[in-house]
């Protein structure tokens, strides 16, 4: 039962990488791509986390998964916020020149 | 194990020594020279030591091979040791006098620790009976020898650099990419049990991708194409070091390797020795044509290396059962002669200043001991007895001829011809005063005590042509083409 | 078809891909990174070497080899890096002259 | 349940190629080193999958990131001197001939092809050294045998490892003598918030690799690599700065590693031992000493390699300075 549970929630964040990744493809510019994959892969991963941390054997097991996630958002957030700042600062450059 | 370790300390005492020049660059040059000199001493202990004993194994870490590393001197490594200490030796001292003063404070501060990495690296090379232990070395080797490339900063020198790095780096991730391939058939990398492996295809590939790295880190025609500019546009001492000693390192694994190699067969030998005709042929046209006093000289070691694989390759009735002999000679001739010529060549560019060769003989200074050396370092590079070179030759051609080989002794003859031609363009002008337009002629004579160290290493290059024989015999101990 | 057959051809695959991007490239950043391709292809070699079927433990020697290789190509990777930095200040310090 | 794993197999083998030659394709430099990160990682997780979670480990941390690292620092001075050819967009740069493209290609495919065949001829599979390091493995005194065969059985190797690590970080010093930086990238507060947060984390990660790689996998390069991870984003976010005056402490942990573990080696010979060969009963204090004192070494010569000029007392860097 947990493992079906596990299995579902792993699906689940697989399908929304797969929507992130179909927004970085197709989104025509670069912060409506940041808008998708940030967000899609922040749920994605934590679903996924969740879903290996039921079939986890032991408690540190989990912790570690848990940390896994966490440092995970913490970076991704940051990156997408660099990518975009960085991105802003050239077209404010471009405009300038 | 008796007595010390003179195999692992040849090794770490330029180690440290590099370390110690690094973090003191103000006593560098008296560190690095005392460094040279005390791992010189080690190499006459451990030659004492296999004269009288034949070849001594070290088992690093009391392991032994295949699991751990070994290492071995026998006549042949303890040879090419003496190479390196000797030169060496006597380059450091032409260093001292090269980098002095302040313009080249910092030249001097980074020449010393790389070169002594550098003696380190070929040192692990010449005793080395690891696989991928070589691989580790000619990267510690391809990287000093890179630093030393671009000791002076220039923008060729640079761009020479860049060229030497990216041929080096492949060089060694083909012989990387061969070693995996050995691994994948026999699961060890020692000497011996390479040796022991059945000839196969795989087999071939493997040590044919090796080959190629190699000849791409030797410079071997057509994957010479970096050298050149490398060995031109460095400083003297690293030029010397550079064309005498780096290149030698990967042509010693390849020595090795093809003595002990039963997997090769007829047609790759040919091909080697084909390889090595064009490189004569072709370093000897560009010599020719060179502007530049040492382009010239740079030219002139493409065309000698070509001439060692032609040794290697063909002196001899089954090809390599005694032409390694002939190549290790003139390897040592090669060694001593080309470090001489290029501080000689840096000498004269010091005094003159420049190096354009149709000018050289316009100057009203005449540096007249760096050119004797020049000339003596030609002697050697042409083969006139008595010299090392001429013994070398010598042995190349007696080979061939017995086996009937009279191609191979004609390559020989054409690049003896070809540089007969390019030196004299050299030696031509030195011996010319009559086209000096203005002021006294010879009047300055331009020589100092910096000449004396590249005339001794022309003068013994010379004169060890009469010693052949020990050496000969010297090379052989501990060979009999069985490893333990 | 095992992993080592799969991962042995892809290895292969990718060292002939450096090996071009090495020798046929003109960009130096490019070229290095042919080079790199290389190295990644050669560990590929070694560590497929080392690959047993399951049960059974891999060999340790040649995944030491790959971590000496890594480390070294880092090193030569530095260098080269060094000196296209430099030699670029040169180009564009005499193109400005 | 092999069936969905030859799949997984087959799917990342073939992503590792494509991405490998979309890698040297692409036209923006940025994308390429994007790029080759993507087919560093791709690749450690094959080595995972062939149970070479050491090296997976190393190569995503120094291979990938730490190479990933130089090149867009590489790429962002080349950039900030602006040359053509490297921004977006910019010309290509001359085209290759026709001939001598195909040539190079044919040749490749040549090579590639003929040891292919080769090794696919030749018996695969053949026992390695596994079962010598297996009975040799309680003598070495560590349970990790990647560890075991780097630090114990094939220590000359290792050592001469880290002196290439020193021989690169003097090339290093002595090309880039006397040249200026280009003007770092402001990254904003949230870039220093992150780092703030994740500093301490990379540290205790760094020093758990080192000491689990006794008896899992990890030790002093995936460890030192991990604190250079640090020393990055030290430099990145200005919370240190060179100064000339450091340059003689750098240098002595540049040659720390290499002189203790060279020393070591030396010192333990005698008494009927060779180099490297540890006393009896030694072995892991002598290791952890050794990985520890080289761990030091690796992590600052990596960030020495990141920084990349030595830092030489030069106008503009003195008047940043308070």
């Amino acid at each position: 039962m947990i493992s079906m549970v596990a299995m579902v929630l792993i699906g689940a964040g697989a399908l929304f990488f797969l929507a992130g990744t179909i927004g970085l493809l197709r989104f025509p510019d670069l912060h409506c791509q940041l808008h998708a994959l940030t967000k899609a892969d922040g749920l994605g991963l934590t679903l996924i986390g969740l879903g290996a941390a039921l079939l986890a054997g032991s408690v540190g097991d989990i912790a570690r998964i848990a940390l896994i996630c966490a440092f995970a958002a913490l970076s991704g957030a940051t990156c997408g916020h660099l990518i975009a700042r960085h991105a802003r600062r050239g077209d404010a450059e471009g405009r300038d020149v | 194990m008796t007595g010390p370790d003179w195999l692992t300390l040849s090794i770490m005492l330029p180690l440290f020594g590099a370390v110690a020049a690094f973090i003191l660059p103000r006593a560098a040059a008296g560190l690095g020279l005392a460094t040279v000199a005390a791992t010189t001493l080690c190499v006459l202990m451990m030659a004492d030591r296999v004269a009288a004993f034949g070849a001594v194994t070290v088992p690093l870490g009391g392991w032994g091979a295949p699991l751990g590393i070994e290492l071995r001197a026998d006549g042949l490594s303890v040879a090419m040791l003496a190479l390196t200490g000797m030169v060496g030796l006597l380059v450091s001292v032409s260093a001292i006098d090269a980098f002095a003063g302040d313009r080249t404070a910092r030249q001097r501060h980074y020449f010393w620790p790389l070169w002594l990495l550098l003696l380190s690296g070929l040192n692990g090379v010449y005793l080395g009976t690891d696989l991928f232990n070589l691989y580790v070395m000619i990267e510690i080797i391809a990287l000093a020898a890179v630093g030393l490339t671009v000791l002076g900063g220039t923008r060729e020198a640079l761009r020479a650099g860049l060229d030497y790095v990216y041929a080096s780096i492949l060089g060694a991730l083909l012989f990387l990419l061969g070693v995996g391939l050995i691994y994948l058939q026999l699961g060890r990398l020692d000497f011996a049990g390479v040796i022991a492996a059945p000839p196969s295809a795989a087999m071939t590939a493997a040590l044919a991708v090796m080959f190629v790295g190699l000849a791409l880190k030797t410079a071997l025609f057509p994957l010479h194409v970096w050298l050149p500019a490398a060995h031109a546009n460095a400083a003297a001492p690293a030029s010397a070091l550079l064309s005498g000693l780096v290149v030698k390192g990967a042509l010693y694994i390849v020595l090795r390797l093809a003595g002990y190699m039963p997997a090769l067969t007829e047609d790759i030998l040919t091909l080697i020795g084909l390889m090595g005709a064009g490189a004569v042929i072709w370093g000897g046209i560009q010599a020719l044509r060179a502007d530049r006093l040492k382009l010239l000289v740079a030219w002139s070691t493409v065309a000698q290396i070509g001439l060692i694989f032609v040794a290697l390759a063909r002196a001899g009735e089954r090809g390599l059962s005694d032409s390694w002999k002939a190549a290790a000679l003139l390897i040592l001739a090669h060694g001593i002669a080309k470090a001489a010529m290029f501080l000689a060549a840096g000498r004269i560019k010091d005094e003159v200043g420049h190096d354009r060769i149709r000018d050289l003989d316009r100057s009203p200074i005449r540096p007249t001991l760096a050119q004797v050396t020049f000339a003596l370092a030609a002697i050697n590079l042409i083969g006139l007895p008595p010299s090392l070179g001429f013994i070398g030759k010598w042995q190349l051609m007696e080979g061939a001829m017995m086996a009937g080989y009279w191609h191979w002794v004609a390559i020989t003859m054409i690049g003896t011809l070809f540089s007969v031609a390019y030196f004299s363009r050299v030696l031509a002008g030195f011996l010319r005063f009559d086209r000096v337009r203005g002021g006294p002629l010879a009047e300055h004579h331009g020589w100092s005590g910096a000449d004396a160290a590249p005339l001794i290493l022309a003068g013994a290059a010379v004169l060890l042509g009469l010693a052949a024989g020990p050496i000969i015999a010297f090379i052989d101990l501990g060979a009999g083409g069985a490893m333990p | 078809m095992t992993p080592d057959l799969i991962y042995g051809a892809a290895g292969l695959a990718v060292f002939g891909i450096g090996l071009w991007g090495a020798i046929a490239l003109q960009d130096r950043m490019r070229r290095l990174l042919g080079l790199k391709l290389c190295s990644v292809g050669a560990g590929f070699v070694l560590i497929v070497g080392a690959w047993r079927e399951p049960p059974a433990a891999p060999d340790p020697v040649p995944h030491a080899l790959v971590i000496t290789g890594i480390v070294v190509m880092l090193s030569a990777t530095a260098a080269a890096l060094a000196l296209i930095r430099r030699l670029h200040d040169l180009e564009a310090a005499d193109d400005r002259a | 349940m092999s069936e969905p794993l030859f799949l997984f197999d087959l799917l990342l083998a073939l992503a590792v190629v494509a991405i490998a030659a979309a890698a040297l394709l692409v036209r923006d430099a940025f994308a390429m080193i994007v790029l080759f990160v993507v087919f560093g990682l791709l690749s450690a997780l094959a080595w995972v999958r062939l149970a070479a979670p050491d090296v997976a480990l190393a190569e995503a941390a120094i291979g990938t990131g730490l190479t990933g690292a130089l090149l867009l620092k590489t790429l962002h001075h080349l950039r900030a001197r602006g040359m053509a050819g490297w921004e977006p967009g910019a010309a290509a740069p001359r085209p290759v001939p026709r001939a001598v493209a195909s040539l190079n290609a044919g040749l490749t495919l040549a090579v590639v092809a003929g040891l292919g065949v080769a090794i696919l001829g030749s018996p695969l599979r053949v026992t390695g050294l596994e079962i010598a390091v297996a009975e040799a493995m309680p003598l070495s005194g560590v349970d990790n045998p990647v560890t075991a065969v780097l630090l114990n059985f094939r220590a000359y190797d290792t050592l001469m490892e880290v002196v290439v690590l020193l021989a690169a970080i003097i090339v290093v010093w002595q090309v880039e003598r006397g040249a200026d930086a280009a003007p770092a990238p402001s990254l904003g507060p949230i870039w220093q918030g992150f780092a703030r947060l994740t500093l301490p984390a990379a540290a205790i990660v760094g020093v758990y690799l080192l000491w689990a790689g006794a008896e899992a996998p990890g030790g002093a390069f995936q460890g030192g690599a991990m604190l250079a991870a640090i020393g990055l984003m030290l430099l990145l976010t200005g919370l240190y700065r060179p100064h000339p005056d450091h340059r003689a402490t750098a240098r002595l942990l540049f040659v720390l590693g290499t002189v203790a573990f060279a020393a070591v080696a030396l010192l333990v010979a005698g008494a009927g031992r060779a180099s490297f060969e540890y006393p009896q009963g030694h072995a892991k204090t002598l290791i952890l000493l050794i990985e520890g004192l080289v761990t030091i070494s690796i992590a600052v010569t990596l960030t020495a390699l990141f920084h990349g000029r030595e830092p030489a007392a030069l106008k503009g860097e003195l008047r940043h300075d308070p």
